[in-house]
């Protein structure tokens, strides 16, 4: 298999004044093409700045980022990042929010029509003339998604993208992600809080620790999708992470 | 003092920004006359003349050193209000003293024609002067009102083609910028009453001592203008801070006396009926208007 | 129902007008001051000035067109200098601290004490546009500052994922999400610059404009006209507020406050 | 580390305006204009203004604490009239419909427009504080208004059911709510009235004063006194406003917003 | 018994613009002193109206509205109104705004006391000098409690004054307004959304229909306080009124 993603002994501290404060100790991971990964750990551990990191937006402090055998260049590679804020251009409609991945990559097809494609695909037919504003908090993560699949990303990064979702748009959204994934095959990056989320989307799951952060334990998760959450897998699995992430968070 | 409390012995002067016609003004400042007959007075310095009688009629000034024109159109303005501080000649100031400067090219009065001219502001007796004789002659030109101090200057740079101002400005358009005189005032109108000292019609009422004593230091100043012409020249130097060529070829078109002109006032008073400056008083009333402006007791 | 609350405006607006102009009246009347019109006079002066023109032929149309033109000019300047300008410094904070010890204390000098140095170093219709540019330059730089500071991290981290260069992320990020602020601020620049009309024309050179006008007739003591003028620059500075308003309310239908 | 960023800032602020001012003495050099004096000129001309006087013996503290205190009267004047107007009208709607015809206009119209009428129907002491007024008292009352109006009606219901009666609801619930919006009113309209003191000084009369030595000096071509001036009243103008600003926050330590 | 409060068909309408909306149609109750009486009804039925023309801030369109036999009237009754909305004034700290009510009553008692009394009552203790913005929301309604209660009020009318809260803080604060009221023994209106809270709470339950609202039934709760929310009695009661509310809603 193919690595798409590759992190050799990555570092990253910030300088905010005199102080240096260190967020990610020492990242040794890498992630097969195609493959849907979810990341765990206790809240301010440093998943946004790994996250950041794999995007090109941070430059590691020490150690390597490799996206490809390269490091990352939004430029070069094709990203498609969901963060956790509304990232929608709120002066833009749904349809323009969706063509504005497309325009920026220099996409030269038809971009009226992809964008079109996707927003259908994202069930918000019908919306195309909306702002942000008149539209509800998941129909605009359904738009967030729409961009960024429209652009035929290599690697998909979503930075808890379900959080500030009601439980019930949550889960809709989390079947809906995994059907785009599974037809589409992308590398998927997810990164959450949540533990009963990375157990029914993902493949692996990386628990990181308390910050500054570095691998706790990587799971394999062996489970069919669509998979059931009361299944006794599924909750034995869930225990697993919770513990290690427990034993984190009380070591705060 | 911050806020000037008006002591009672105060009298309050206005006069006009760098008016080498108020030399007496600065000669008797110069000569201590004033302290001489135990007057103390406060300075208030005005851009033109039809804002100093602005200020005059609201009762900001005793005294002021100010063109004719202004003060009559001001007083035909509010004859009929009695609250206004109506201004009163008790002397004259100087006659003539103000020219017409071009650049070249401009030769003729008739070359004025289609030419962008500067003044010292509408209602100033340059701007009446001026249009009197435009249109005794049937030639329009574009005015340009603006403030003495930059006369010269938008001269210099070319922006009008000449202007109508009192010396020393057009001394020094010509001194410095290369202008000639067109015209003098002398030529538009032959011994013309300028300036003239004008008391507040209330202030002559209560303090008549007062402006005897000031019409007193303002014949001393002017006799002694006549008298050292050479010193009058060096304070007229310090006043203004011009070189000594360009004050000497002003005050040779300024005549200084104290006596005032009613002829030529009244003169004037009809040309600006008939330009619509002045518009409370009508031809026939122009004598007696100017009789009663001119309060000669004091000279 | 709107409409009734629209003629009910109107209405008591006409009226609080006609109960001013009649207090005014009894005002001047009562002072019988040839220097305070009453609002007949006014209104006949108005007449007058705008059919038959002032002392020099000009009517009230064509001064308020003249100073139009001119506000317009230097109105048009500021906007362009001033909002590349504030995108600049709004990006780059180096830049800001390094203009602010400059531009906080010239700020504060009013456009009339630049008529001096105006004088000097210009002439002609620059000097119009310099002294209006200097009124509406500074409430422009500010909102636009302002606005561009207030750029969403997360937006301009979007357009980045998607491979956006820097003057992509200006021109599609920065500029369109600083534009209600920035246009805010060409509303109170515009306001601010028509107000320096006086002071930009009273220094003289054209007979021509409303500032001109004032002063014309304040020297000629005929304070009927000066009301005149001052009356036409308050209703146009009125109506170009409510103009860039309007264009504002148009613009911005996605920002949900200014619907409110 | 609050310090090492107060002390760059300083650092970057001298060295902009070292840059500044050098870049000013070589334009000043190469245009070599009686007109352009360079910043060495006018550091000894506000010298030589600072101590030995003007040419009729003032001195620049002199005429700036002349200004200030106009200013602080009109100011003054400005905020005793539209406060309580402000408190009124916001209260009140139909009052607020009733003038709205009649102020919106008049808020348009520059104070130096007023220089005229000013003139004429006042003198001395009074017209700079009538001049200054008019400049500062529309901010003042505007933000005033929007204080009250957006007084939140639970606390007035709140105030009613312990039998609060209005005059107690005005003093307690309504005023203190609305000052934030009532200072920032203050210092904007003290910024407006300070920015037209050389309108109010132009007229003339008085020698004393910064837009008198402004106008004095540009009178006699003399240009470096005229930047002395103008720089005079920028950084007192700087000093007013963030006098106000540093009030507003030690008075609004209990608004989120003004913490952040 | 002496009666607080008396309704006699009470009607209220509102007039905006040119329609007139009928808040209000008919509604006659009479709360003796000392009870405590929770008023349920639809969302937007008109509740907040009728507290409102019961403290006076609204008079009735038709019908009269008596307290003691008078029509209402703040500055000769006595209330105690806890609004649903924040009404903290946000200039005055904890301290100085328990103190505003006492102030604006004319209470001339030593009110510095009397306000600490009632803050440390309300378990405030040490937060007197806070500032609104500095405490919790929770902590927010206490202030409130302890500003109506320490004017000694005849009556204490509450509007949904626990609807923003999370369900723990919730139940802390229903004890602690039932400790208060078996203390002082007030009359208590006390107005709310939530079945549970009222049944937990009330003598009587007012049900009101939708709007325009009048009574629906009026239900008698003859638990002895404090009451137990699982047991069968309770949970009998509540189903009771969610019927009563039930018809209410689906007849909207
Ligand atoms: N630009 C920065 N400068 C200084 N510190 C930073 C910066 N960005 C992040 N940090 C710090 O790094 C730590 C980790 O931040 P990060 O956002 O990566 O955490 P996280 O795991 O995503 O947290 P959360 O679960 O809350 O989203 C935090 O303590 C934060 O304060
Ligand atoms: N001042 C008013 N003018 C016009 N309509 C009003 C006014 N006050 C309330 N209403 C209307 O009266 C109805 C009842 O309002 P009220 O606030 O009393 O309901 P409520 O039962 O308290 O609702 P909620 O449960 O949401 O608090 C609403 O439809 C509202 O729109
Ligand atoms: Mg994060
Ligand atoms: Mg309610």
């Amino acid at each position: 298999m193919v690595t798409a993603i590759e992190l050799r002994s990555v570092g990253k501290s910030f300088e905010s004044g005199k102080e240096t404060i260190e967020v990610i100790s020492d990242i040794t991971l890498s992630v097969d093409e195609g493959k849907f990964v979810c990341v765990v750990g206790p809240s301010g551990c440093g998943k946004t700045t790994l996250l950041r990191m794999m995007c090109g937006l941070l430059q590691p402090t020490s150690g390597k980022v490799l996206v490809k055998g390269n490091p990352p260049d939004p430029k070069k590679n094709r990203f498609g990042v969901i963060f956790q804020e509304d990232s929608l251009l709120p002066w833009k409609t749904v349809l323009d929010n969706v063509k504005f991945g497309l325009e920026v990559t220099r996409n030269k097809g038809n971009t009226d029509s992809i964008a079109r494609e996707f927003i259908t695909m994202v069930g918000l037919r019908g919306f195309e003339d909306y702002y942000p504003h008149q539209i509800s908090g998941g129909m605009k993560k359904r738009v967030a998604i729409a961009r960024a699949m429209a652009v035929d990303p290599e690697i998909i990064l979503m930075d808890e993208p379900f959080a500030d979702l009601d439980a019930q748009t949550r889960q809709i959204l989390q079947k809906e992600l995994l059907g785009v994934w599974s037809r589409f095959n992308k590398t998927v990056i997810f990164i959450t809080h949540n533990v009963d989320e990375a157990v029914f989307l993902g493949q692996d799951i990386v628990v990181l620790t308390k910050r500054p952060a570095s691998v706790k334990a990587t799971v394999n998760v062996e489970l069919e999708y669509p998979r059931a959450r009361l299944s006794p897998p599924f909750i034995s699995y869930r225990e697993r992470i919770l513990k290690y992430l427990q034993e984190e968070i009380t070591a705060l | 003092g911050v806020i000037f409390p008006r002591e009672a012995e105060t009298v309050r002067i206005g006069h006009l920004t760098g008016d080498l016609h108020h030399l007496a003004l600065f000669v008797a400042m110069n000569q201590g006359y004033f302290e001489q007959y135990g007057l103390k007075i406060q300075l208030k310095e005005y851009v033109n003349g039809p804002t100093l009688m602005q200020a005059f009629l609201s009762g900001e000034l005793d005294f002021a050193y100010v063109g004719a024109p202004p003060a009559i159109s001001a007083r035909a303005k509010a004859l009929t209000d009695a609250k206004s501080h109506l201004p009163v000649v008790i002397a004259s100031v100087n006659l003539e003293g103000s020219a017409i400067v071009t650049r070249e090219g401009i030769d003729t009065p008739e070359e004025l024609s289609g030419k962008n001219i500067g003044t010292p502001g509408t209602g100033t007796i340059q701007d009446i002067m001026l249009s009197i004789f435009l249109r005794e002659r049937n030639i329009t030109v574009t005015k340009s009102p603006m403030s003495i101090a930059t006369l010269p200057l938008e001269f210099s740079k070319g922006t009008i083609d000449g202007f109508i101002g009192w010396e020393p400005a057009p001394s020094i358009a010509t001194v410095q910028s290369g202008a000639h005189v067109l015209l003098t005032s002398h030529d538009l109108f032959p011994n013309h009453q300028c300036c003239v000292l004008v008391v507040s019609n209330k202030y002559l009422e209560a303090h008549q001592d007062v402006v005897q004593k000031f019409a007193q230091v303002h014949k001393m100043a002017n006799q002694y203008i006549a008298n050292n012409p050479e010193s009058a020249k060096q304070i007229a130097m310090n006043v203004t801070g011009h070189s000594s060529e360009i004050i000497t070829l002003a005050l040779s078109h300024i005549v200084y006396t104290s006596t005032p002109d009613p002829e030529s006032m009244k003169t004037f008073l009809h040309s600006m009926i008939d330009l619509g400056v002045v518009t409370t008083v009508s031809h026939d009333q122009v004598d007696a208007f100017i009789n009663a402006f001119i309060d000669t007791r004091f000279i | 129902m709107e409409r009734i609350d629209q003629v009910k405006g109107i209405l008591l607006g006409v009226l609080s007008l006609t109960v001013f102009f009649f207090i005014w009246q009894l005002i001047a009347w009562s002072l019988n001051s040839p220097f305070l019109p009453g609002p007949y006079e006014v209104l006949q002066a108005f007449g007058r000035i705008s059919t038959t023109g002032d002392i020099d032929g000009y009517t009230l149309p064509s001064h308020s067109l003249t100073s139009i033109y001119r506000v317009a000019l230097g109105f048009g300047f500021a906007g362009l200098t001033a909002i590349p300008l504030g995108v600049f410094m709004g990006l780059k904070s180096s830049v800001r601290s390094l203009s602010t010890p400059i531009i906080e204390p010239i700020r504060f000098i009013p456009p009339i004490a630049w008529i001096p140095l105006s004088i000097i170093l210009l002439s002609g219709l620059w000097r119009y546009i310099f002294l209006i540019w200097i009124g509406a330059f500074f409430p422009i730089l500010l909102n636009t500052i302002a606005g561009v500071k207030r750029t969403s991290p997360v937006l301009v981290d979007m357009a980045k994922t998607f491979g956006a260069d820097s003057s992509t992320i200006t021109s599609r990020i920065v500029f369109p999400s600083a534009l209600p602020e920035i246009m805010s601020g060409l509303r109170v620049g515009l306001g601010v610059g028509w107000m320096c009309i006086v002071a930009a024309e009273m220094i003289g050179g054209d007979p021509e404009g409303l500032g001109r006008l004032i002063i014309k007739y304040a020297n000629l003591l005929q304070i009927d006209v000066v009301i005149v003028g001052m009356i036409a620059i308050g209703i146009i500075g009125l109506v170009l507020n409510y103009g860039i308003l309007t264009v504002e309310k148009r613009l911005f239908k996605w920002r949900v406050e200014v619907k409110a």
